[in-house]
């Protein structure tokens, strides 16, 4: 075995495309991720109303969106609104909505999850001071959820930036796909070069998570 | 849509929905394994082992699975170890899915009271007596909602199997639409079969956590 | 199927853009792909190459426009000409019959045949000596996997996504032949010792040709012309001598080369 | 004397469970009312309906003249009026003890900020907790949480105070520092319903006794010294017997 | 008189804090003992150095002539000789009242199944409780509970049992409930080691009083009744006076 082709991404802009492959896999996730954090909050409040045609509702939205793969969800958004109501979304755009709608549904769940380990006797002692269920919400319960929801949802958030890699269904070339293209332009002269490029693309990956989960890891004992 | 062409379809997709579940079901049975087993291991805090899980954890749970089937797959063969796709897909499945399933386990343990532990061990029982008939059944009431996302999670993961060939769903679907251009049929029967695969999950999940649940509270 | 067609007649305007239209907009919209080499792929500057895209940039040329190339998959080709979000696949795509009922194809400008080379200590040089359990590795979305599944579904194929890791699985021998473009064996047999090309030429020929969202008229009147005064000054061969020379070597130029829209 | 509370024929149940059967009751203006009766007959879920914290099968709860009705919106004025303590776990942990105090006067009343601060201190300063004012609650113990609870329902200006058994998760020691807090509250002329198990507490402060059971009042007077010497009914003398040991 | 459980010089620190320092104690066969003292000042940390459930930090405990160590394999085996009952939380909420009992007799004492339920059963007879045989924790009240806890303890056959503040979180009924279990308990010859809030009973089921303060015996007596009306030491009086108000 020759070199295992870590020297190709050393040729002309290589592994400046592979960063920006990165970067692109990054901003959709960061972007994505910010916006279904703050409707995830939403939605997750209005799971834990007892409202039974609004939690069958979100149960159904739940369960759909973890039964539809995100490839399908993608080929709807950006191809099926041109089909069936002639919009043009931009590609990236469409990757955001795929993977808000996706994950809306995921943080909803775990917020609701989290408001639901807060002890009634918090909801109750707000009520007995008059706040209303706005300020109830607002004041009390989410500031405490949201330290229990640190270590979930960065678990969600991981997952978000590695399932970014679907986003080449609609166009996209983020950075798994530039590896591919580096890997196949060398492939008569580095023909081992898949080893070195997956091997440094994996460590990319590792050190985008990594410090997230450091983080959380940090946040979680800090808040305990 | 074309009846014909999803009649004539579906036996493809069946055959792929029985090789995705074969080989998800083993990875997801090997990931509970070493999922209680790292969950064990950090829980009782084993000296250097407990440092080897964490790595492990940080190192698949950080990284794609697609890159790392690409390595259990064909770099292996480079130094001379063989495994099957099959058993490659498994492998993959199971180790990444173990990473998620510490990760549960460890925090459906954290939930017990620490007087569990202490009243157990008060009435004689040794630290392996006590994990195993007092902590490990009480966590699995907690644990079963992240098990089961977890389980979703995996049995959707097992789209990347195409780097390494292996027919699943969703490299079907990839598949016939390359070939034969039918792209809604070939969407319309993966969203089907995949509901096939994942809805009985959610509904077992659901009975399972109901029937768990011997905590106090609750409804 | 029948959702395309609702479509074009629910809504007035049709989705694809005529070339009028693509004239006076500056820019065409060309899928390809970008990671099929020597046919389309980015090299080390980020820039687009290959056979297709020494094409495609000519035709920007001649059209007066700015080409902008968009990546495509073997899963996406069709949709991307369905939606008008491209103008014209020039993405290493094989004329079926199938496919032909969802878009329309241009002239062709180059032939394929399939070849399958196997280890030279177990030469495969019939199909029927692929045994029941052997596995023939393909590339997912190539022609030699649609033939193969079409004429002998009786053989069973390893596929695999991209070029290296179907040569990986080869290499480490997880199947007793590897079926491709007939070039593809050829240079990789040359390439790599121990292997030979048992079968050079497989099945009917089968041509590569640019395709536009169906009933695009006037694009396709376009492109059939340029296709024909192109081949007044030899651009294909051209093309080959740029593009595909070095990895298949002089001898394949006049097999694969189809020059004015003419099969021989 | 002013009539601040009135329940009339107040029901409540859980499903087919009745847990309050027709009860009446008149609170005045700076009189200590003391509810106890043995575990679940009622006294907590009494005391949430009247903060309109329950919903009722039938009756009515006014304070000052004004029904709670739950779903209402009028009853968060009202609660404003009520201030309520419960057992345990009644701080916000997120927040620290000044932050839990002046939250609910800054945000519902919309008072002034500076003020509320000010009064907040001199209240803290009177259950001697002004040196951890910036603490959070799990720095506090029991029962400087339950002050702490305590002078928070006070800042909201409450016409009455509810405590429900805030003392029953608490040791001796902190026991005793709460329940002197509430009897300085009672002497400053504050009106509360109490219910307790501290019956030595109970006899100290109360001015009426209600002793409940089975969601019934089984025995109502104001000679409170009276009722623990040797109380009417016979179920009472049975619960209170109970507090020795043979 | 047999010494069943010693304790010599017991050393115990948190960290910087010392929570219990140079303990010295002698438990004779068939002695109740109770522990009382404020909050904090070592005594469920003292019981829980008896059953090896803490690491300490100088001095030993033996029970019946052995060394109590934490991490020694012989903790096993003595753990058995040593009944402990906590406050609360302390049966296995996923077993039925049945399965917490004979948990531990079949899987660590291996005893036969079949005679462990009859003996279950006859314990669970005189504490009222067979028909709750195959409940589970949730469907039982605070002292139902506390009364399986207690059964589970000594179908154990321990030599002595420990139990800390086994009512702190029960009502007064069920107090008394599982206080009586207690007394009878300590009639049938029983040595126990009990710490407790309630005074009233301290002094009904006491041989020996010993008062805890910051970590040390301040007050040690076998005349209870005389400790009771006048301790001699002004802290263990002060602690008195807070159960009473004025
Ligand atoms: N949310 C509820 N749903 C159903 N039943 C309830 C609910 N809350 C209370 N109960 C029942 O109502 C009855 C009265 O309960 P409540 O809590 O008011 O008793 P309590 O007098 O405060 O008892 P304790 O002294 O133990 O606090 C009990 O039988 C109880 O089981
Ligand atoms: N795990 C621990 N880590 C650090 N300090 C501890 C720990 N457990 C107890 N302590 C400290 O040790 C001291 C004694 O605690 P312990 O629980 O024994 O008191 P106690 O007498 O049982 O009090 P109470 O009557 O409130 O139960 C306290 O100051 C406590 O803060
Ligand atoms: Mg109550
Ligand atoms: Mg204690």
């Amino acid at each position: 075995m020759q070199s295992l082709g870590i020297d190709v991404l050393l040729k002309g802009s290589n592994f400046s495309r592979l960063l920006q492959g990165l970067y692109v896999a990054l901003e959709i996730s960061f972007v994505s991720v910010t916006i279904s954090i703050l409707l995830g909050l939403i939605v997750g409040v209005l799971m834990t109303l007892k409202n039974p045609i609004l939690c069958f509702i979100l149960k159904i939205y739940l369960e759909v969106v973890r039964i539809i793969p995100q490839m399908v969800l993608l080929f709807v958004v950006y191809f099926g609104t041109t089909r069936v109501f002639g919009m043009d979304l931009l590609a990236e755009t469409s990757a955001i909505i795929v993977f808000v709608f996706w994950g809306v549904a995921e943080m909803g769940d775990l917020v609701r999850g989290a408001i639901k380990s807060i002890p009634t006797i918090q909801f109750e002692s707000a009520y007995a001071l008059g706040m209303n269920k706005f300020q109830v919400y607002v004041y009390i319960i989410l500031p405490q959820t949201l330290r229990r929801l640190i270590p979930l949802s960065i678990n969600l958030i991981t997952r978000m930036i590695k399932t970014t890699s679907l986003v080449v269904m609609v166009g996209i070339v983020e950075v798994l796909k530039v590896a591919q293209q580096i890997i196949e332009a060398n492939r008569t002269t580095s023909p081992n070069a898949a080893f070195g490029v997956f091997g440094v693309v994996f460590i990319m990956y590792f050190l985008i998570c990594w410090p997230i989960s450091r983080l959380s890891i940090y946040l979680e004992k800090r808040w305990a | 849509m074309d009846k014909d062409i999803l009649v004539s379809y579906i036996p493809l997709y069946k055959n792929a929905l029985l090789l995705t579940l074969k080989i998800g079901w083993q990875g997801i049975g090997l990931s509970m394994i070493i999922g209680l087993a790292g969950a064990a291991v950090l829980h009782f805090k084993v000296k250097v082992i407990k440092n080897i899980v964490g790595i492990y954890v940080e190192l698949f749970r950080n990284t794609p699975l697609l890159v790392q089937l690409f390595f259990i797959y064909f770099a292996l063969p480079k130094i001379g170890v063989n495994i099957s796709a099959e058993i490659c897909g498994m492998l993959g499945i199971g180790l990444l899915g173990g990473a998620y399933m510490i990760e549960t386990f460890r925090s459906g343990l954290e939930t017990i009271p620490v007087m569990q532990s202490e009243s157990a061990l008060s009435l004689g029982l040794d630290k392996r007596q006590t994990f195993l008939y007092v902590i490990l059944p009480q966590a699995f009431s907690a644990v079963v909602p992240g098990l089961t996302a977890n389980i979703i999670f995996l049995l959707k993961e097992t789209s990347v199997f195409s780097t390494i060939s292996l027919m699943d769903l969703m490299f079907t679907a990839k598949d016939l639409i390359g070939m034969y251009a039918k792209t809604i049929e070939c969407l319309f029967l993966l969203v089907v079969f995949y509901f096939i695969m994942i809805l009985p999950v959610s509904i077992i999940g659901m009975i399972v956590e109901r029937k768990t649940r011997y905590a106090e509270f609750g409804d | 199927g029948c959702t395309t067609t609702k479509a074009d007649s629910s809504n007035k305007k049709t989705v694809y853009r005529t070339l009028k239209e693509i004239k006076k907009s500056g820019k065409i919209n060309i899928g390809v792909f970008s990671d099929k080499s020597p046919f389309g792929y980015v090299d080390k500057n980020g820039k687009y190459a290959g056979y297709d895209v020494y094409f495609a940039n000519r035709i920007a040329k001649d059209l007066g426009v700015d080409a902008n190339f968009v990546s495509v998959e073997a899963a996406n080709r069709i949709e991307y000409l369905q939606t008008g979000k491209v103008d014209i696949i020039l993405a290493n795509f094989t004329v079926t019959k199938e496919r032909a009922e969802e878009v329309d194809f241009a002239l062709p400008y180059m032939n394929v045949a399939l070849g399958v080379v196997s280890p030279s200590n177990k030469v495969i040089k019939k199909l029927d000596q692929i045994g029941a359990k052997d596995e023939v590795i393909v590339i997912s979305g190539t022609t030699a996997e649609t033939y193969l599944t079409k004429n002998y579904p009786k053989i069973k194929l390893q596929k695999y996504d991209a070029y290296a890791e179907a040569k990986t699985a080869f290499e480490n021998k997880n199947g007793v032949a590897w079926a491709n473009d007939n070039t593809e064996v050829i240079a990789f047999a040359k390439e790599n010792k121990g292997y030979t090309v048992g079968i050079s030429s497989l099945g009917d020929n089968d041509t590569i040709a640019p395709a536009v969202t169906k009933g695009n008229k006037t694009l396709l009147k376009w492109l059939n012309d340029e296709t024909k005064a192109l081949g007044k000054e030899s651009f294909f061969h051209k093309n080959y001598e740029k593009t595909l020379v070095d990895t298949y070597g002089a001898d394949y130029e006049e097999i694969l080369v189809v020059e004015g829209g003419k099969v021989k | 004397m002013k009539e601040l509370l009135k329940v009339k024929h107040l029901h409540k149940k859980f499903g087919e469970n009745v847990v309050l059967n027709d009860i009446d009751l008149v609170v005045n203006k700076g009189e200590v009312v003391v509810v106890i009766g043995p575990s679940g007959c009622g006294k907590s879920t009494f005391l949430r309906c009247l903060n309109g914290l329950e919903k009722v099968q039938g009756g009515v709860v006014t304070v000052d003249g004004l029904p709670v009705e739950p779903d209402k919106k009028s009853i968060i004025k009202l609660r404003q009026k009520i201030g309520m303590v419960f057992q345990s776990y009644e701080l916000f942990p997120h927040l620290s003890v000044i932050d839990n105090l002046i939250l609910a006067p800054t945000k519902v009343q919309k008072r002034n900020k500076e003020e509320v601060i000010r009064e907040a201190i001199e209240l803290l300063e009177k259950v001697n907790l002004v040196e951890k004012k910036d603490f959070f609650a799990r720095q506090l113990s029991g029962g400087q949480k339950q002050r702490v609870a305590i002078v928070r329902a006070l800042l909201m200006h409450p016409d009455i105070l509810l405590f429900d058994e805030v003392t029953a998760a608490l040791d001796p020691e902190m026991v005793h520092e709460v329940l002197q807090t509430m009897l300085n509250l009672a002497k400053s002329g504050s009106t509360m319903i109490i219910v307790t198990h501290e019956m030595n507490f109970a006899r100290a402060i109360a001015d009426r006794i209600l002793f409940f059971d089975k969601g019934e009042i089984v025995e109502q007077t104001d000679d409170v010294k009276a009722f623990f010497e040797k109380p009417k009914t016979k179920r009472a003398q049975r619960f209170l017997s109970t507090f020795s040991y043979s």
